[in-house]
């Protein structure tokens, strides 16, 4: 049992060190690749050259990102907080549970299989064509679960039995529900939101044949298609070598995004304690 | 003086900055039961942890002073002792029992599996001397290798002293250890407190004053993380308006 | 007039619930619906246990079996929760053990940072990084199986380690104390009590990733060679996830290729599902 | 509880109707409307500033880079041709493979189809009377074995048969290939399914009733395919024309064998007398626009000739 704690110490010192270190060193080895290649007029230009990103930057992609992103939670926005708000606040047991149950296998449902789903409704039988929006669906889907799970817990905060003794003191509970999770939640729900934005910011199995192109110009619209970052990052690695160093400086300006995301999101959350 | 085991000197205790233990000094004597007693929030049973240091693992907690614990007739300063061997050398006993995930027998094995190398035979000898020291050999010798956490609450708080006991301490620190018991089981553990004073010293946190009368050696009365009044009889002849309110409540 | 407001309010919350939750139940009918016309094909034991995939004909017979992507996917998770249950159980517990509240916090930040890092981010550099290193100890192109699965491991470590903590957690509360004050050392507590208590918990969180890891589809995609052929550790393999990814752009719609893909991914899903509630039954029981 | 399940189950059929419905009643739809857009078009021809192409993963760099470029100097169709409205120029290129791009053009989800393999009959009766096909390049596949490879300067020529013997797995070492040679196993590097060079070497080498071994490693692209057999020297596999030459850029990694005697060079791809090649081209099945036209004619310049040589494929134009 002494040696087997001894190995437990080691291996747990070990593996931490590895894992900060290997999330340390993606940063700091993408960060030192790009070097050459990242600066302002990579983030706000087009792609160009006789092979294309071989010149230029990646801007219609960061747009394009940002707007598969946006689509999505908006998407996903409402029916997250409405099943949270309903399952927190309306639910008995036994319907919370099976409700946890669905939104549990739903969060387990692989990204490429909503690809899938959104390809044959959204793309062909509902006429989208390849689109942001029919690539933000698929997007919606897999976040939502993540959401649901975020605002639930940021409801934690919302005194229940608040709510049901004003309720009988005949203050509609509606009310005391949006007045509660406006006020006490309303910073978590901002930090989800912004979370599930990285999230699906750097998902590419969904989108990649609903609604990302290998080249469009600034999105205009969402019923276009349009580029984006991992598409663009993708491409980029499968045309081999000569783009290694370009390909380096868009991942590391999507790690910079999501980065970015998740440091506002945390600064919302902890700076309330 | 010889006699003395723990010394307290200049001992304050704070958490986040309140004041809990307000400059104590203090001495418990070998082979002797002193009981804390005092209102609830007066500081009692921090003073009793601050002594195996277990109240740090509480991270907010600041100490300051010395507690020294006597060794081959010098006195050791308790901060200059590694934590793991301050605690078996001062054992404690806590209000709610907790016993481990494991069957009786294996519960009250772990502490001499840790310390010692004992063979089978001679551990099973201890885990069977000290079960009957606690009266609770009759009670499970059938059931030694069924699961602990089925056992009553009187059960488990003696299997906890036990288990403690297994550590060999020299000063064992109990903290209202019969306040959720029945009094079969209260009468019990009086029982074998007053017996194990011939080996160990006892300092014991309780609220009970007829306890305290049953047990005592010696008696401390704290209030506001202050000891008030101490000695053999300051329950039937209490001098400070304190103590007085509190025997009256 | 309130009253109406109430109704209304809880009207929508209650259909927007109902909407999420039946999510689940269409992704099941439109799958099934694009599957179900490759069986005019091909039967599903051939579907499922047929060792050969030639979806495309080039006047030759038109083949779907997807037994070598079934058990692709099985192994790179295998692997990657092998690794992950080492990793994630260390780490957990250096969170859970080792760390003050300030500091769990900060790492608990760093694992939503991993699980929000692009897939094709970590493809990539698995595919720079140690391919390269696979190479020189003589694995052809350096992408293989076990590259895969070190990769995926990362990616479904803030997942196992945030369950685990939990149980840690629970653990540390009721346990740690009362061992620490017999003056035993608190790895030694680790290995005696916290662990053997949260086996279970262990195993039920490793078999939850293992739905994770086998949806994953970019990263795996990019280092595991792709190739229709038994996986083998150093040798290359394909999942259902990046075979569905890679062909799926190519699959004329309607045709047998494109049926064939669909059912490929019902396959995954109903993979997931089975396990997912396999776990979930076994953790009832326990609670 | 009763009440919720019911709910979702309603629900749930509801939209599954709708969306079914939905199947049949857009084609209706999807009728009526080329009928409104018809005689629309026949009054005002409604400008079209979108403009998207579907389709092979060999084309789209191609396209890509030229749309990329148009745009620039354009920004909004005024600019191109002064008949035309101020909109901004939008082009589309969304990879795929060839099968698809010729699916999405008769389909008309994509207003090209890019192609990297000869056009099937079918596809162009599919297509109808206003099919248009507009051949960019060429792409020829080399056979290239690592220059490290022993057989370099002992054979330089294979036929047919012996590719395909190679390829199928049934020659399975050097030594079988060349009595000289040592005995070392054949790794064959071909590309994944979705690239046409797949379809295109198994129609010129393969024919009908071989299949390429299934240990074959596959890879992503063109340039990914070359390196593999760059870092092995065992190895053997179909580069393509533009990716032999860039990776032989600086130092001659690979070497192509000859083909039943051909030379891989532009020459002999040009006149035909290389086999192993394909054409790289796009289709359109409706009455090209003017917008449509005046990008096809940027692809047709000098600009778009620069292109595809960049690219590493030979111009057909």
């Amino acid at each position: 049992m002494k040696t087997f704690s001894k190995i437990l110490q080691i291996i747990s010192y070990i593996s931490t060190i590895l894992v900060v270190g290997v999330v340390l060193f993606i940063y700091i080895y993408f960060a030192y690749r790009s070097r050459n290649i990242l600066n302002i007029n990579f983030l706000l230009e087009s792609p160009k050259g006789l092979v294309l990103g071989e010149e230029g930057g990646i801007f219609p992609a960061i747009i394009g990102s940002i707007y598969f992103s946006t689509t999505a939670v908006l998407i996903a926005f409402f029916p997250a907080i409405c099943s949270a708000i309903f399952i927190k606040f309306y639910a008995k047991k036994r319907f919370r549970r099976f409700a946890h149950t669905l939104i549990e296998n739903m969060a387990s449902v692989p990204s490429i299989v909503l690809g899938l789903f959104s390809y044959t409704v959204f793309v062909y039988r509902l006429g989208f064509g390849r689109s942001i929006f029919s690539a933000g669906v698929a997007l919606a889907i897999m976040i939502l679960p993540f959401l649901e799970r975020r605002f639930e817990k940021a409801f934690d905060e919302v005194d229940i039995n608040l709510i049901n003794a004003s309720n009988n003191l005949g203050i509609h509970k509606y009310f005391m529900i949006l007045r509660l999770v406006n006020k006490e939640s309303f910073k978590e729900i901002v930090s989800a939101v912004l979370l599930c934005y990285g999230f699906a910011m750097g998902a590419l199995a969904p989108m990649i044949f609903t609604g990302a192109v290998a080249y469009s110009a600034v999105p205009n619209s969402i019923f276009n298609p349009s580029m984006a970052l991992p598409m663009h990052l993708y491409l980029l690695i499968a045309q081999g070598e000569t783009q290694l160093d370009r390909a380096y400086a868009t991942a590391f300006v999507e790690l910079m995004l999501v980065l970015i995301f998740n440091i506002f999101a945390y600064m919302l959350i902890y700076k309330k304690k | 003086m010889n006699n003395v085991n723990v010394k307290i000197e200049n001992l304050s205790v704070s958490y986040d900055d309140k004041k809990v233990i307000d400059n104590i000094n203090y001495s418990f004597y070998r082979n002797e039961i002193t009981c804390i007693i005092g209102a609830s929030g007066c500081g009692k049973t921090t003073l009793l942890k601050t002594i195996n240091r277990s109240i740090e693992y509480d991270e907010n907690v600041k100490t300051s002073g010395n507690i020294l614990l006597e060794e081959n007739g010098h006195f050791k300063n308790i901060y200059d002792i590694s934590e793991e061997v301050l605690r078996k050398r001062v054992g404690i006993v806590s209000q709610n029992p907790v016993v481990f995930p494991f069957s009786i027998y294996k519960n009250l094995l772990y502490p001499l599996d840790y310390y010692t190398k004992l063979n089978k035979e001679e551990k099973k000898e201890k885990v069977i001397s000290v079960l009957k020291k606690v009266e609770l050999y009759d009670e499970v010798k059938d059931n030694l290798d069924k699961y602990a956490d089925n056992l009553s609450g009187g059960q488990k708080q003696r299997l906890c002293i036990a288990r403690t006991l297994l550590t060999e301490p020299e000063v064992l620190l109990l903290d209202e250890p019969c306040s959720a018991l029945d009094i079969k089981n209260q009468d019990v553990i009086e029982k074998l407190l007053l017996q194990l004073k011939n080996e160990i010293t006892i300092i014991i946190v309780t609220h009970n004053i007829k306890e305290a009368e049953k047990l005592k050696d010696k008696i401390i009365f704290m209030d506001a993380g202050k000891i008030i009044e101490d000695g053999v009889d300051i329950i039937k002849n209490p001098k400070s308006v304190a103590l007085k309110d509190f025997l009256n409540y | 007039m309130t009253d109406i407001k109430e109704k209304i309010f809880k009207n929508i919350i209650q259909v927007l619930m109902v909407l999420t939750l039946s999510i689940l139940v269409f992704l099941f009918y439109f799958l099934i619906r694009e599957a179900m016309p490759l069986f005019d094909y091909c039967k599903i034991s051939d579907f499922l246990f047929g060792t050969e995939w030639m979806p495309v004909s080039f006047g030759n017979e038109l083949k779907f079996g997807i037994w070598y992507f079934i058990l692709g996917t099985t192994y790179v998770s295998f692997i990657a929760i092998i690794f992950g249950l080492i990793f994630s159980t260390g780490i957990a517990l250096f969170i859970t053990f080792s760390l003050n509240e300030k500091l769990q916090k900060y790492i608990f930040a760093i694992l939503d940072l991993i699980s929000a890092i692009p897939s094709v981010v970590f493809g990539f550099f698995g595919l720079q990084v140690f391919s390269p290193i696979f190479f020189k100890m003589g694995v052809k192109t350096g992408n293989c199986v076990l590259l895969a699965g070190i990769v995926l491991t990362i990616m479904i470590l803030p997942f196992m380690i945030n369950s685990l903590c939990m149980t840690f957690f629970k653990l540390k509360k009721k346990y740690l104390i009362a061992a620490s004050n017999l003056g035993i050392d608190k790895w030694y507590i680790i290995a005696s009590i916290i662990i053997p208590e949260s086996i279970k918990s262990i195993v039920l969180s490793t078999i939850l990733a293992n739905c994770r890891a086998m949806g994953e589809t970019m990263a795996v995609m990019m280092v595991v060679g792709n190739a229709k052929v038994f996986p083998h550790l150093l040798g290359k393999g394909e999942t259902i996830a990046s075979l569905i990814a890679l062909e799926m752009g190519t699959a004329i719609k309607n045709s047998p290729h494109y049926h064939a893909l669909y059912a490929a991914g019902v396959v995954l899903l109903i993979l997931t599902f089975v396990i997912n509630q396999v776990v979930r039954i076994i953790g009832r029981d326990s609670e | 509880m009763k009440k919720i399940l019911s709910l979702v189950l309603t629900f749930s059929l509801a939209i599954t109707m709708f969306a079914c419905g939905g199947q049949t009643s857009t084609t209706a739809n999807n009728s009526a409307e080329t009928k409104v857009a018809e005689t629309e078009a026949a009054k005002t021809e409604e400008f079209k500033s979108n403009i998207l192409f579907c389709g092979s993963t060999s084309l789209y760099p191609i396209i890509s880079s030229l749309a990329s470029s148009f745009t620039e100097s354009y920004v909004t169709w005024d600019k191109v041709n002064s008949n035309f409205p101020k909109k901004n120029i939008s082009i589309y290129v969304a990879p795929g493979g060839s099968g698809v791009g010729a699916s999405a053009a008769i389909e008309g989800t994509s207003d090209f189809g890019m192609l990297a393999r000869e056009i099937k009959d079918s596809e162009v009766e599919k297509l109808g009377e206003n099919y248009k096909r507009f051949d960019v390049a060429k792409d020829a596949l080399t056979v290239s074995v690592n220059t490290e490879n022993p057989i370099v300067g002992k054979v330089d020529n294979m036929d047919t048969d012996m590719i395909r013997k190679i390829f199928s797995g049934e020659i399975s070492t050097w030594k079988q290939v060349e009595e000289s040679l040592p005995d070392e196993k054949i790794n064959v590097y071909i590309r994944d399914l979705s690239g046409g060079a797949y379809e295109v070497f198994q129609n010129v080498i393969m024919g009908k009733d071989t299949q390429i071994a299934a240990d074959a490693t596959q890879s992503a692209s063109m340039t990914e395919l070359a390196k593999n057999i760059a870092n092995d020297k065992w190895g053997i596999g179909y580069a393509g024309f533009g990716a032999y030459n860039k990776i032989n850029k600086e130092k001659q990694v690979l070497t192509a064998m000859k083909v039943d005697g051909v030379e891989a060079t532009e020459e002999n791809v040009v006149s035909g007398t290389y086999k192993v090649q394909r054409p790289v081209i796009f289709v359109s099945g409706h009455v090209i626009t003017d917008s449509e036209q005046a990008f096809i004619d940027y692809i047709f310049s000098n600009t778009g000739k620069e292109v595809i040589a960049a690219n590493g494929y030979i111009p057909a134009f």
